[in-house]
């Protein structure tokens, strides 16, 4: 196959590897989305790079036609990120999970964060461990009963997109597996900005966690229970949208009426320089709230890569490589072939 | 106006002189040490050098763990250590007199600071009385100058503050050394002056220092004799001097230049490695991309999917460090992409000692993975073999498509000598031998029948879109439970590290000749050190041979056959012990250990005592 | 009502038989084994099981990547080994006869469920035509039974749904087999009844349909004979089943109770380690603390840290878990503090093949941390023996303030075989041996002058404040860069663990007498097969040793002299060599490896087979 | 030395071991400020523990004559948990810096923010790595000039204060190296917390990053540039508190002159259940806004060792350690001394 043949369908993004997660796992919606997204973008394949840490989630490089690379656990984000700098023309894709993210990796997650570095960070939340069999994972919910945590567990779990935004996140995102369509849209933004995307995507395990989301993915869970975030819209949701978030008086999010007082609804401004907002609307969440979906944040910044470059580039204008130079160094001095103690046979050059 | 070089008819000559100054941390002491080494090595001396830093925070000026030293030997023949007892001590202050004092020589030269030896200075020191008037230095030449008052003196009228006049005094010794050993002071006025270009009054007083020194040495008369060592007879070519963390750093520009190569250095600061991350962050311009990572593990990993995508993927650390890239090490060796990691090894374990040198990191590079993940240990034994191991370690990593592990060491890394530097056009073309046409793809784990190599396909390659990771699989990269499999890719794997061998100098002595009484096998920076105390016992008649390794996974060909070729054979190491446990297990030989683990290298001296001990003489 | 056990008059007695049940993971595989399991040995017999665990994630069904296994052997006499081939294979579908076939005897009984070899199945399966028709199963007694269709009828009535149902498939198979070789329903029924209590319309499904197939089984007269296999002579006592994880936790629980001591576990959940954590966390009662971590090395260092205020530190993890734990490792032999990490090995390198089990981490285990950091390390032999040395491994960390690794692996951790419950008072009691009065203290590193070992005061005792770290430090704890205090910290340190040796149990023979013609060595789970086998021979006349390892680190007394007392030594190992490795390098000794790296344990007939070979039989 | 002595003084607290930082490092004032909090606060030296990593700042337990730890680089809070969680009674602080807290060792930090566990973590941040000569840290400004980043850094710094509040912190607070009173205050504040107490320190590294806060610590700095939040009270700055903060349209914090506008000016709440307003806080920085000094926020949570606690003790009031019960596990059976297939030798039992 050539670069230079008609542009990839979505089947041209599936990989001849039979596809290995349990029936029903919210995996393979998302693996669907993804591929038709590339393909709509017109991603070439030999130009996409997903690189993978350990789990359920970690297992989809190989269900891609496009280059690969199963990590390790956690190891993701900074082994993309050698990907980007060695070739920052490459579209590179991380995909992992909430234990992968946020455990082990959480470290390389914040950094990943905090840099800029054109990396779409997919984070598949299903808030627990599928691949090593239903442990708790650092976003189940306080008191679950796993195996682990037969007494249910203790920890406070991590707001994934709080703790992005924490961090710096340029790009912040949440969809959801099931939601086709919003899915699309979300992965076509993050993949359009420069630097960081970080996109969570809710996943059920039907498994280990069956009905995590259920309040959302249920019959009218889409209308109730989701607040779709649109540039310059108000922040309503509902059936009609008849709820608005305005501002409390501590200058908390609130509800307000949206019918009522259409003016006391905020609108969303993702662009804003502060995260400020972005992190107020994170915090919402079921079942007080309804759950922000769509892009929280999304800034333009310097991406790490790009920066390389331009030094790069700069370090080589200010005095193009010169080996012989270098490797000389500041002070050179000869020996010739004459006889020791012969001054002949030494010279000093600065 | 330059000092007039052999112009003083009363020089004697001398073959080598070791020189160690001391002082505070504050006191400027690397910087001398490093202006004495350049000089010495324009005037066409072999030169060897041993800074010896303080633990890493500074200590209270004044105190003895305070103190910083510098030990310098040049000679006019080939010399390969930076000399055991030093001819002469330049001591700062009585702390620096109390640390050194045991390593100079009897009737050396001990040329000390007397202004430093007040009351205050000598109870820092914990003194009790002053070691300069209790008779406990007879066995020295004493020279009590008052260093600090007559650069202060040198320095009166130019409206320096006393605290920056004071801080000049490093180069009033440094004259009086020159002037001692006529050496020319224009190598350092140039170095000042280019220092400071920013700051032209500190040049000057500088300068005006460093000439007073000399001067002051020169009209005082200071010493009975004046000596000259004549230039060394090495190879000729042109030299520099270098240390062997900038040696790497060199060879990898010279990879990235020579062979187009991008070279993506992923690294986090630890002592001693943090260099190589310095240097090459200066080398942007010649395709070394330099990153520091939020861990080690995420420099080894950036390392690693630099190497993913066609670049040639660099890590450096030391010892804790390593221990935390051991699981990325093993993906790597799964996934066979090229990668050289540098382990600056430091005294362990754990924190341990960090500024002071072991070789304690061997069997954690050989076994320091989970499964059976064997991959190639190099290790230089000099700084400028630090250059060319470089070179050796990535020509087997591409080949071989392998993760080669470098095991340099503290005193390597930070000590110098004279480095023959190379033409471009004497650096070898690494060819990566990318993959690239899919007409050529028989699978992502096809194999190269003689180097059983797998191909190298940079992600972005049209038509080769394939998947690797660190599960078992097969031959066309598929994940794989099969037994059968997983039993052929292990010995497949080994195999292909096994067979580097094949590629590689067979062993060779480096001094003597088979059937001698006595082989002494070294590896790493310990090559100095043996083989000068093998030459010297050599030219007693004693019947010792010496053997050094580069290479200590693959051990070369023929390795085994040569061991048997001695009666008996000593290991020295500075650990407990861990090449004489490889080549026991290997060669079932009965070695004779000497285990230094002192922070420090080996004396000369030392190794001597051993062989001659062990040649019952 | 129960089955009439032992009312058939034409039962035929076995010694032992191997049973291996395949089918879909979703078929209950597992629970299927192991009622078989529990109910033989409640019996009686003595069992050993392996369960074959597909690839973490479950495949579709019916394709060959999801077929689950597990082979149980039962015996009346001891048994040591889940035995090699089978002598009764149940397939619940085509994928599990292609993946299992080839372990069946000739001339065994092979029980298929029809129903899933229709169309779908074969394709799934890749058999072009059924193998059932197509004469390639005339080795093996073929039965064919309508398994999902008769299950369904047993349930006719009941009103559960067909999916339901299909899933009680399992129990109509284990009726069979229970028919087959007379063993009662009863402890099945109240495994069920317990299990479903929740759910009584499920338990009552289930019960009917063991019972179903129990029946058919007599009824159809299915089988041309019937067996038994009486009771075997264990030695007396209180019995359970047991496999080698919750063993781990047992011996944990009982430390703690026992010797009062504080135990906490810090883990992270990796295969197939994780059982270990998610018994330990239903120990909370007991005085074990079970703490999921972030990852490996917070969850070693919770384990340190709970050591420095006075507990029993934990941490369980397999092969790359390990791989990252190496630097806290280090930390923890420089501190001196009581630690016990549990290494549940797996196949590797990288994540290699998780679900399976390898003895390829005793290098890394030994020498996987920078710097001269040695420490204990131990491997059980069983699933019942990974009880003993979990409390042998607390004794020696406790004694010696040092960290100590387990080497288990994933072949005991699932492992299970009939355990003999100790009453507590048999568990020894462990004297923390804590230092509390200030009156005793004589620095932080004031050593023990037999054991070598530090004074351990936990955090919070009062008048005993100190500080501890990663440092080289003094006697006292002061940290220290002297030279000769390095060289004796890090010969103390070693000295230490290579005293262990003299409170080991000298090395031994398990079987045979020195200057037998050949010694086999062991280490870990091979000791059952490797006993076999040499039992077996040497009752066929040959003059064959064995000999097992527990302790790689220091390696017990005497074991050179034995290893000199035979003319030939192998080493069978699940690794390409590491043990031999150690023994080459300690003992020179000139043995011979056999080294299988297939995810699975040695047969007793390929152990024989070698072992006939070198004694040239 | 013995337990029930009279109190010790702030002298009591220091180590006989000679201090040895840099001259001039912010270090020794942060150092005398904890002794002299401990000996305020009346802690028992053998019932507190300082854990630390590697780093300058982590050398700091040495210098207290308390337990002490000086562990791994970037550990420091795992080790600490472990310790909390074997001997709950104890006063566990961790000292760390930006390098060892935020780089290596932002993992732990991330977790042991969400976990709410007992430890008290000061971070020293002086915006470099000073023990290894120098480099740039994950809170160096972008640009600046190291021995690894000759031509300027390209790294976003973290905003420490922020990452904490993304990852679920319940005490967040800054202090300043040689506002001595200000930081006692902190400290006291962070000690009397229940739970993960975060005090980021602004220290003066005079070596390697001399007046990375000179703005805040010159003459006029700590009145003209630094917010002190204090619970209740008005946002207030300047000389005489002559600018203040207000709502911005957007919901953004923004300046308002305090003394035309006094109702304009929102009044600090660190109790707030949503950490919104102190995220919003936490973005302010130099020199276009005051930097906020002080609790940001302080709520009460659970706390992991009191719920570890608790379970326990649920669980051995479900039915009290029994050891030879757990031993037996499920099931049993009984071998006698008779001979095999001597059916009166195997008994089962439930
Ligand atoms: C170093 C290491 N530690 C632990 C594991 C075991 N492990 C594999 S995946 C996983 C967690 C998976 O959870 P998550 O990231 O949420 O992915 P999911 O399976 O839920 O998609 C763990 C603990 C491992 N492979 N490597
Ligand atoms: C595993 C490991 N990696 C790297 C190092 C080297 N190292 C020691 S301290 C340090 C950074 C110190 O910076 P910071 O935490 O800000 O502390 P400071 O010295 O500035 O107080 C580094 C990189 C180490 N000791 N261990
Ligand atoms: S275990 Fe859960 S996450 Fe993993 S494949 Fe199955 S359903 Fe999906
Ligand atoms: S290097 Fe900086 S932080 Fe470290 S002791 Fe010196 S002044 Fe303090
Ligand atoms: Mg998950
Ligand atoms: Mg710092």
């Amino acid at each position: 196959m050539s670069a230079a043949g008609p542009p990839p369908t979505r089947k041209d993004f599936a990989s001849d590897q039979e596809v290995r997660w349990c029936p029903g796992c919210g995996d393979y919606a998302i693996l669907s989305t993804v591929q038709a997204v590339f393909a709509k973008l017109g991603l070439a394949r030999e130009r996409t790079v997903i690189v993978s840490g350990i789990g359920c989630s970690s297992r989809f490089p190989y269900y891609m036609n496009t280059y690969g690379f199963h990590t390790l656990h956690g190891r993701a984000p900074g082994i993309a990120t050698g990907v980007k700098l060695a070739a920052p023309e490459l579209s590179v894709w991380v995909v992992t999970g909430d234990g992968d993210a946020l455990a082990i990796g959480a470290n390389h997650f914040v950094h990943a964060m905090r840099r800029n570095v054109g990396l779409k960070i997919l984070l598949f939340n299903n808030r627990i461990y599928g691949l090593t069999k239903g442990q708790f994972s650092p976003t189940s919910a306080r008191g679950q009963r796993t195996p682990s945590t037969p007494l249910g567990s203790l920890d406070p779990p991590f707001n994934p997109l709080a703790l992005a935004l924490g961090a710096g996140a340029t790009f912040v995102a949440r969809s959801v597996d099931r939601f086709g369509v919003h899915l699309a849209e979300t992965l076509e933004a993050a993949a359009a900005h420069r630097g960081t995307a970080f996109v969570e995507i809710y996943q059920n395990c039907n498994i280990f966690n069956d009905g995590a989301f259920g309040y959302l993915t249920d019959k009218d869970g889409r209308v109730d229970h989701a607040l779709y975030l649109r540039p310059g819209e108000p922040l309503r949701w509902g059936r009609d949208g008849e709820h608005g978030l305005g501002l409390g008086l501590a200058g908390e999010l609130v509800r307000v009426p949206a019918a009522a007082a259409p003016g006391a609804v905020l609108r969303h401004d993702p662009g804003a320089d502060s995260p400020a907002r972005a992190f107020a609307l994170a915090q919402l969440d079921h079942p007080e709230f309804p759950v922000p979906l769509g892009v929280l944040r999304a800034v333009v910044r310097p991406t790490l890569e790009g920066e390389h470059e331009r030094q790069a580039a700069a370090a080589r204008e200010g005095g193009g490589p010169d080996l012989a130079r270098l490797l000389a160094g500041p002070e050179t001095w000869e020996v010739g072939a004459g006889e020791a103690g012969d001054p002949a046979g030494t010279a000093l050059s600065g | 106006m330059s000092a007039p070089l052999g112009s003083v008819g009363a020089r004697q000559p001398l073959d080598r002189v070791v020189v160690r100054i001391a002082g505070d941390s504050g006191d400027g002491i690397q910087v001398t040490g490093g202006q004495m080494t350049s000089t010495s090595a324009l005037a066409g001396n072999d030169v060897a050098t041993l800074p010896d830093y303080p633990a890493e925070i500074r200590a209270p000026a004044g105190t003895l763990p305070g103190v910083s030293g510098f030990q310098l030997q040049f000679s006019s023949s080939e010399i390969m250590t930076p000399g055991d007892q030093a001819d002469v001590l330049v001591a700062f202050n009585p702390a620096a007199l109390k640390v050194h004092l045991r390593d100079l020589r009897r009737g050396g030269i001990l040329l000390v600071n007397e202004d430093a030896f007040d009351e205050n200075g000598l109870r820092k020191a914990g003194y009790a009385a002053s070691p300069l008037d209790d008779g406990s230095l007879a066995n020295v030449a004493l020279h009590r100058v008052a260093i600090s008052r007559l650069t202060r003196e040198a320095l009166a009228g130019t409206g320096l503050g006393a605290k920056d006049a004071e801080r000049c005094k490093n180069f009033f010794a440094l004259g009086m050394l020159y002037w001692l050993y006529g050496r020319p002071v224009d190598p350092t006025v140039r170095w000042i002056r280019d220092k400071y270009a920013k700051r032209p009054e500190l040049a000057e007083a500088n300068e005006k220092v460093l000439r007073a020194g000399y001067n002051f040495g020169n009209t005082v008369r200071l010493f009975q004799s004046v000596y000259e060592v004549p230039p060394a007879r090495l190879a000729p070519g042109t030299y520099r001097n270098l240390d062997g963390n900038e040696a790497i750093a060199l060879a990898l520009a010279a990879i990235a230049q020579r062979s187009g190569l991008k070279v993506v250095l992923g690294s986090y600061p630890i002592t001693p490695a943090s260099t190589v991350l310095h240097a090459c962050s200066r080398l942007r311009a010649y395709g070394v991309t330099a990153y520091q990572a939020e861990d080690e593990i995420a420099s080894i990993g950036a390392a690693l999917g630099a190497a993913f995508a066609g670049a040639l993927g660099v890590t450096t650390t030391s010892g804790p460090g390593l221990a935390l890239k051991g699981e990325t090490l093993g993906l790597a060796t799964m996934v066979e992409l090229p990668l050289l990691v540098f382990d600056i090894q430091r005294a362990g374990p754990s924190t341990g000692m960090p500024t002071k040198t072991e070789q304690s990191d061997l069997l954690m590079a050989l076994f320091g993975r989970h499964g059976e993940a064997p991959l190639p240990v190099l290790a230089p034994a000099t700084p400028s073999d630090c250059f060319w191991i470089t070179i050796e370690a990535a020509r087997i990593a591409i080949r071989y498509r392998t993760p080669v592990i470098v095991l340099s060491e503290g005193y390597l890394a930070s000590g110098s000598e004279p480095f023959r530097v190379p033409r471009p056009d004497e650096i070898p073309v690494l060819d990566p031998g990318y993959l690239t046409d899919p007409a050529g793809y028989a699978g992502a784990y096809a194999r190269d029948p003689e180097t059983l190599a797998r191909p190298w396909i940079p992600a972005g390659t049209p038509g080769l879109q394939h998947r690797v990771g660190g599960l078992e699989k097969d031959d066309l990269g598929q994940v794989s439970y099969d037994a059968g499999n997983h039993q052929r890719m292990v010995a497949l794997r080994a195999g292909k590290i096994a067979g580097i061998a094949a590629d590689l100098p067979p062993a060779r002595l480096e001094e003597g000749t088979a059937g001698d009484d006595l082989l002494v096998v070294g590896w790493g920076s310990t090559c100095g050190a043996i083989t000068q105390a093998v030459r010297e016992e050599r030219a007693l008649g004693r019947r010792v041979a010496s053997l050094h390794l580069r290479h200590l996974n693959p051990l070369p060909r023929g390795l085994g056959e040569l061991l048997a070729a001695f009666p008996r054979v000593l290991v020295p190491e500075l650990n407990t012990g861990q090449l004489l446990w490889l080549l026991s297990a290997r060669f079932h030989v009965d070695a004779v250990g000497f285990h230094k683990v002192q922070g420090a290298p080996f004396r000369v001296g030392e190794l001597r005592a051993r062989i001659a001990e062990m040649l019952g003489a």
